[in-house]
């Protein structure tokens, strides 16, 4: 065989971008399915890493991924984690947002039993760096003023920025983010206030 | 140049000229601005003063870096030229007036060096370089850049003395709460999120910006003196009024029709006009020669398309405030408007066929 | 995935065959650069690039192997032209700095000989034999072909001299 | 500047420059009449389109008025002796053009006697055949006065036979300096009238208007009296503006039509001829005289004394300037010498020049008004392109012809432009674009001429080629023809042989 | 380009040739990952594993391949190549690939890659184009590192900031960060991206001129 002349036939180039093709496609396959689940709980971890994060260690001793229930709010379905010690239910977690400076703010947080909040972080938002990017943790522990807060207390006059006679601080040169997000704060707890009986019912796993 | 040297050269005509320099075209720009530039000393004190004095010195000083490191020959002349000192003049007047000396020294660096001499110097450079500098300064650094403060006159506060000025333009004191504020502008975009209505959020009207009286940057504030300066260099035939009225219209008509049909949410014509950098951008910003098209009917189009992405970017952007980004904008589509705007040739059409011979002559 | 692998091997298969046939029906022979090129060139043959005649240097131009600039007869005309043609960008400043020569015949020196007539390639040597020649100015492409063959090195190349119809305003002096 | 102009100024249209004309004094002294010199120079060319041919030999006698060198060609137009004198030599002098080479000249000696030759005048010119008088205006070498030396025959013979309505007579003279054009509307009037109507009548025109800038009221109220009693040559004042005097211009503002590109006025029903040529066709039809002198002015801070001169062809601007008092200092101090106008006239390299029919000024600059000054790069403010009178971009041009891109240079125009100097003259970075200009014309000329030696070059070549082919061809036709006669020969004498032989053998045989 | 110099090739990839510095490629992904200098170390470590893979196969198949169908060839390779990296990455360096994830898959389209495969090892042996392509790799990596550190200290006053977590936590000591300097934003925005660039082209192009220059006058001696 003679591969020079074989090479300009005109039924040698579908025959070799087949194979080619489907070596290809074969390499895929195998990698793909190798890989799946490693991806897949990789992915997991993820989601585990950031709700744990805003939890106190030690909370939770079940896998509250797998202890969820979706939840309405203004007619979107709004995914609560719950974690619980020994089957006791300790707190739930979930997102809020609210507009900010530009675009959406996403924050997740998490409330115990008595509606007080354990912990809040900002997943994601477009705010200007170096003025509004001081409600990540990674800038400013700004975020940390919220532990502990409950509708009540403050009052709810208060859960405001000190602009606004609240008591939270705003920062220096932007005051629109961190009202966003005491304003996003304040309308979870009110959520988790007024959805209490659905949120806690139904066993988990 | 002696004559023998002069004779010595074939020059073609003509032999006479009318005796414009750019170097007299900068003097009266930078006169147009002194009352402005004089008026905000006094309403600043002295920290304006030292920004603006080392943003000058900044600007030349690395215009002269550029030029020794370009191998340019004639390193006063062009020094001389005025063009340095007038965009680091330009630039002062758009920074905050107590911002400290590394914005000055920044900015100068990137006005003159990656502004302007980057591209190949004097009338190369695509964008105005103040303005590249003040979004640059802008974008990298918004904390220093936006904290205004109140006119010393207005402020509760006393005037600082010439050492606590230095020291606040050296950032070794920290500028005091009790003067500042927002401008107007920022101060509207801010309610406006937290939803609240400008019938409630703006107490008084904008009409003390017509004499300064508001916090915003060191050379914006007296619109009037502005206007003043403006109306000098257009009588000095500096600058047509194709691309200030440009401005001022692609602002006030939009202004005016959102206004008119939702005052709650957008601001009046009047607020607009005399806010922010509008009227030095209408009359020093968008008439810089290099980087606005050539022909009139062109600056008219530069200038509406100015003033309205300032009216977007103010209503609808991030920024509170637009007039550097719009110019920046305009300044890239400055190609394309020349490219269209061309004047049409005497006897030939706009097409440049040659104009019909009418069959009755 | 079967069906992944399966569709992925008949895409690869169809575009084998459509790429066949294109190139197949879609193909193009020789390169008609070449040849406008050739009817730019002064048609002399007079070899003075280094190609056997101009259809040599025209194919070394399109090549690259040559400058544009390798014809002395073309002069600046057929370098912006070729340039234009080809999209290279050509300092023509750079170029004929001492202006075009053509040939000019010492009387003195001739004898008479005809053999610079014989090898000028636009007949621009007038003379009988035994008679002193002389170049025709107009004719003359400047491409000193007939220089060698002179037996008593009466053929010296001259500049062209400048007259007020061919003079051109300097450039000024760039700002 | 009127105030319609100032709000026209103002709403940006408007085009040309305003230039300080500098007209006075030099316009307000009298008219002063330079006596003859020793030796007059004048060259075979003194306007556009062919050179003329000398008809004299070295060492013939002329008398003032003789013909010394015929027209060549279609365009061009035959030179006459200034004065009466010996024909000296007929050699290369200096040009009067900046570049300073030589051009073919004849050199006439006065002999002092200023005898004119026989001149056939004509008391009535109306009665003339259109045809006619275009003959006698050719053979009395008119051009135009204004500066570019057109052949004017030629023009009156065009505008005759191509149905010319209107006759435009310029006056405007809007280059600064110069005050020949106004000094004459003001001294001789009623002749210039005269010569427009003979032009009317030559080009068979219905009217003539005479454009005069506003700047010369002086000339405008001799010219309105003057033409009081004929209505149709009016007198129209016309808004100083530099480049009022440019052909295109000047129609424009006066009939306003506007003359297309590529094209010529003749078009559009209108020709354009200068006052100064108006009364050269008046000598050459009233009195028969050819075009031997003419009126410059001289000026320029370096001058001792400007004025108004009427001075014979072909003297030495050298002996002019000593006429006109010399210059101060004896010329310390002297920047440029310049023939024409300020604005579109010639730098020349010395004073030893010829004043031809074309030249209308003599210019001694000093540096202050020249301000001549190394160039700063362009700031791209736009003033060329609000001062150029043709709406062309100044700054765009030279940027192109900076880069030796001439093609592109013409894609945006340059063909169209006049050189009239606008834009260099507003130009803040004192850029010489009217030299890039001409310097990109000048290339694009010589681009041209290559191209077409290129072709004759190739022309020849095939020839060539195809006279060495047919030579070979003949050659080998010959060769072979040979070989056939060679062989036919030896056929023959082969045949002739073997017949002997034949014939002996039979003979042989028979025997 | 035939010749199997390595010390050519090498000197190639990493300076004459270099990938983002002379032939000015790949600056979608140069301009997009270069915040950081761990960012940009990560690109060019994916780039090159995959640059290296593919110049081997596309070297090995070389003969094989007919011209007409030689590109769709090469580019369904270096996609496979991808996005087999792009899984495992997401599998095995999962924090790595939170940072890089979205840049992966610009890989396919980083011309660089189809760039050396139509340049070098269609017509080179295995091994040199697998040198070939770990010089190029080098030095695109190489390239982006040094604009990322740029980037990262002028725009947030860190230096290889998350270095330990794609390169393990022995790594961390390679992590600086400048006290009190809060970074100029518009470094780690795409116009500080270009302008970082743009010095460094020139920068280079001193750099070559210098040493020409050096060259040139060591060489004059030897012919004069």
């Amino acid at each position: 065989m003679n591969l020079d002349t074989l090479r300009d036939k005109l039924g040698y180039q579908p025959l070799l971008l087949g194979v080619v093709a489907l070596l290809a496609s074969a390499a895929l396959a195998v990698v793909s399915s190798a890989t799946a689940p490693a991806i897949a709980a990789a992915e997991a971890k993820d989601l585990r890493d950031s709700l744990s994060d805003v939890l106190p260690a030690g909370l939770a001793d079940n896998d509250f991924l797998k202890d969820t229930v979706d939840i309405d709010r203004d007619g979107k379905a709004v995914t609560v984690y719950r974690a619980r010690r020994g089957g006791e239910l300790q707190a739930v977690l979930f997102k809020v947002a609210e507009r900010g400076y530009s675009g959406e703010i996403q924050v997740l947080m998490a409330v115990d039993m008595d509606g007080r909040t354990l912990g809040v972080r900002v997943l994601k938002h477009t705010e200007t760096p170096g003025l509004g990017d001081k409600v990540e943790l990674r800038k400013d522990d700004w975020v940390l003023d919220f532990n502990g807060k409950s509708l009540g207390d403050p009052a709810p006059e208060k859960w405001a920025v000190k602009k606004d006679n609240g008591v939270f601080d705003q920062f220096a040169g932007a005051t629109i983010t961190p009202r966003a997000v005491v304003k996003a704060v304040k309308g979870g707890l009110a959520f988790y206030a007024a959805r209490k009986q659905d949120i806690t019912a139904g066993s988990g796993s | 140049m002696n004559p023998v040297s002069l004779t010595a050269q074939t020059v073609a005509s003509p032999h006479a000229h009318g005796g414009n320099s750019v170097s007299r075209t900068m003097f009266r720009v930078q006169l147009a601005l002194a009352p402005a530039t004089l008026y905000g000393f006094w309403l600043y004190g002295w920290p304006a003063f030292f920004l603006w004095a080392l943003t000058i010195l900044s600007c030349v000083g690395f215009e002269a870096l550029s030029l020794k490191l370009a191998g340019v020959p004639r390193i006063k002349g062009t020094l001389l030229d005025g063009s340095a000192v007038l965009t680091g003049w330009l630039l002062a007047m758009t920074l905050p007036p107590w911002a400290p000396w590394w914005v000055a020294v920044l900015g100068g660096f990137i006005a003159i060096v990656i502004g302007k001499q980057v591209f190949g110097g004097l009338g190369q450079n695509v964008f105005n370089p103040a303005m590249v500098a003040r979004v640059a300064l802008l974008v990298s650094f918004p904390l220093p850049l936006t904290l205004w403060v109140l006119p010393l006159p207005m402020s509760a506060l006393a005037t600082p003395d010439f050492v606590g000025s230095l020291r606040i333009f050296l950032g070794s004191l920290p500028v005091p709460d009790a003067v500042t504020s927002a401008t107007l502008l920022g101060h509207a975009k801010t309610e406006l999120s937290r939803g609240v209505d400008l019938a409630a959020a703006l107490h008084a009207g904008p009409g003390l910006s017509w004499i300064g009286m508001r916090a915003g940057s060191f050379g914006e504030s007296a619109a009037i003196l502005i206007l003043c300066g403006g109306l000098y260099l257009l009588i000095t035939r500096v600058i047509s009024w194709h691309a200030p009225l440009g401005v001022l219209a692609g602002v006030a008509i939009p202004a005016a029709i959102a206004h008119g049909v939702d005052p709650g949410r957008f601001l009046s014509p009047e607020a607009h006009l005399l806010s922010g950098a509008l009227m030095l951008g209408a009359f020093f910003i968008a008439t810089d020669y290099v980087t606005s098209p050539n022909t009139t009917t062109g600056q008219l189009i530069f200038g509406l398309g100015v003033g309205l992405l300032t009216w977007v970017i103010r209503s609808f952007g991030a920024y509170p405030e637009g007039v550097a980004f719009a110019v920046l904008l305009m300044n890239a589509m400055t190609p394309v408007i020349d490219r269209f705007c061309k004047p049409r040739i005497l006897g030939r059409d706009r097409k440049g066929k040659p104009i019909d011979i009418p069959e009755n002559a | 995935m079967i069906a992944a692998i399966l569709s992925l091997t008949v895409l690869g298969a169809v575009l084998g065959i459509a790429l066949g046939v294109a190139n197949k029906f879609l193909k193009v022979e020789g390169n008609p650069i070449v040849d406008e090129l050739i009817a730019l060139m002064p048609g002399s043959n007079c070899g003075q690039c280094g190609f056997p005649g101009c259809s040599g240097a025209a194919e070394a131009i399109v090549a690259g192997t040559a400058p544009p600039t390798c014809c002395p007869p073309g002069g600046k005309a057929l370098v912006s032209a070729i340039a234009a043609k080809l999209g290279l960008s050509v300092d023509l400043s750079a170029l004929g700095d001492d202006g075009p020569k053509i040939a000019t015949v010492a009387e003195e020196l001739c004898i008479g000989c005809c053999r610079c007539a014989k090898v000028c390639p636009t007949d621009a040597i007038l003379g009988a034999a035994k008679q002193i020649h002389s170049v025709f100015r107009e004719a003359c492409t400047g491409c000193e072909a007939c220089i060698e063959k002179c037996p008593t090195e009466a053929l010296i190349m001259k500049p062209v001299p400048v007259t007020l119809q061919h003079w051109v305003m300097p450039k000024p002096r760039l700002a | 500047m009127g105030f319609m102009n100032l709000f026209k100024h103002f709403l940006g249209d408007d085009w040309g420059v305003h230039p300080d004309d500098r007209k006075r004094p030099a316009a307000d002294r009298p008219l002063r009449v330079m006596p003859v010199p020793e030796k007059l120079y004048l060259p075979l060319q003194q306007h556009l389109g062919g050179p003329a041919r000398p008809v004299v030999l070295v060492g013939q006698q002329v008398k003032k008025g003789e013909l010394i060198a015929e027209a060549q060609g279609m365009i061009s137009a035959p030179i006459h002796a200034p004065t009466s004198g010996t024909i000296v030599a007929v050699t290369d002098i200096t040009a009067p053009h900046p570049s300073g080479l030589t051009l073919p000249a004849i050199i006439l000696a006065a002999d002092g006697r200023d005898e004119w030759i026989d001149c056939q005048g004509c008391a009535d010119p109306f009665a003339l055949d259109p045809v006619d008088i275009g003959k006698r205006v050719a053979a009395a070498g008119v051009v135009g006065l204004g500066g570019a030396a057109f052949p004017s025959a030629v023009k009156l013979t065009g505008a005759a036979r191509s149905k010319v309505k209107t006759l435009v007579i310029n006056g405007g003279e809007c280059e600064p300096y110069l005050s020949c054009d106004d000094r004459q509307m003001r001294d001789r009037a009623a002749e210039i009238v005269d010569g427009i109507r003979i032009m009317l009548h030559a080009t068979g025109a219905a009217e003539a208007l005479v454009g005069i800038e506003d700047n010369k009221p002086e000339a405008i109220a001799a010219m309105q009296a003057a033409a009081a009693a004929v209505p149709e040559v009016q007198i129209r004042p016309v808004p100083a503006r530099y480049p009022m005097g440019s052909e295109k211009q000047l129609v424009q503002v006066l009939t306003g039509k506007e003359v297309a590109a590529e094209s010529r006025t003749f078009d559009i029903g209108i020709v354009v001829h200068n006052v100064g040529t108006a009364l050269a066709v008046r000598a050459a039809i009233r009195d028969g005289r050819p075009l031997i002198s003419r009126v410059l002015t001289i000026n320029g801070n370096c001058t001792n004394d400007p004025g108004n001169i009427e001075v014979l062809v072909g003297t030495l601007a050298e002996e002019v300037i000593a006429f006109a008092g010399g210059l101060k200092g004896d010329g310390i101090g002297l920047a440029r010498r310049v023939m024409g106008g300020p604005m579109m006239g010639m730098q020349i390299p010395h004073w030893r020049v010829p004043v031809v029919k074309g030249t209308s000024g003599i210019l001694a600059f000093d540096a202050q008004e020249v301000a001549a000054q190394e160039p700063d790069p362009c700031i791209r403010c736009g003033s060329c392109v609000k001062a150029c009178p043709m709406g062309l971009l100044p700054l765009e041009m030279s940027a192109r012809i900076g880069n030796a891109a001439y093609d592109e240079a013409v894609g945006i125009g340059l063909k169209d432009c006049i050189a009239c100097g606008c834009c260099a003259y507003v130009c803040p970075s004192k850029i010489p674009l009217v030299q890039y200009f001409v310097h990109a014309k000048g290339e694009l000329a010589a681009q041209d001429r290559n191209k077409l030696r290129n072709e004759a070059t190739k022309k020849l070549a095939q020839q060539r080629q195809e006279r060495l082919d047919r030579e070979a061809r003949e050659r080998a036709e010959a060769a072979a023809k040979r070989k056939a006669e060679r062989e036919a020969a030896a056929a023959a004498k082969a045949a002739a042989e073997a017949a002997a032989r034949q014939a002996a053998e039979t003979e042989g045989e028979s025997a | 380009m035939s010749d199997n110099n390595y010390g050519t090739i090498v000197k190639d990839g990493l300076w004459e040739q270099n990938v983002v510095f002379a032939q000015m490629l790949a600056l979608c992904p140069t301009m997009a990952v270069t915040t950081s200098g761990t960012n940009g170390l990560g690109m060019g470590l994916a780039s090159t594993a995959v640059l290296v893979v593919s110049n081997i196969l596309v070297s090995i198949i070389r003969k094989t391949v007919s011209d007409q169908v030689r590109i769709p060839v090469f580019v369904v390779l270096i996609a496979t190549l991808v996005t087999i990296v792009d899984l495992a990455m997401n599998a095995w360096v999962h924090e790595l690939y939170k940072v890089l994830g979205l840049f992966i898959a610009l890989i396919v389209v980083n011309c660089a890659i189809l760039g050396r495969a139509e340049a070098y090892a269609v017509k080179n042996g295995v091994l040199a184009s697998a040198a070939d392509g770990l010089a190029m790799g080098i030095g695109f990596t190489g390239a982006l590192t040094v604009i990322g550190l740029v980037r990262e200290f002028l725009g947030s006053g860190t230096l290889f900031a998350q270095a330990s977590q794609m390169l393990g936590p022995a790594f961390a000591f390679l992590e600086v960060q400048i006290p009190d300097y809060g970074g100029a934003l518009l470094m780690i925005l795409p116009p500080g991206g270009f302008a970082v660039l743009g010095f460094m082209l020139a920068g280079k192009r001193i750099i070559d001129q210098k040493l020409a220059a050096r060259g040139e006058a060591a060489a004059a001696p030897a012919t004069a």
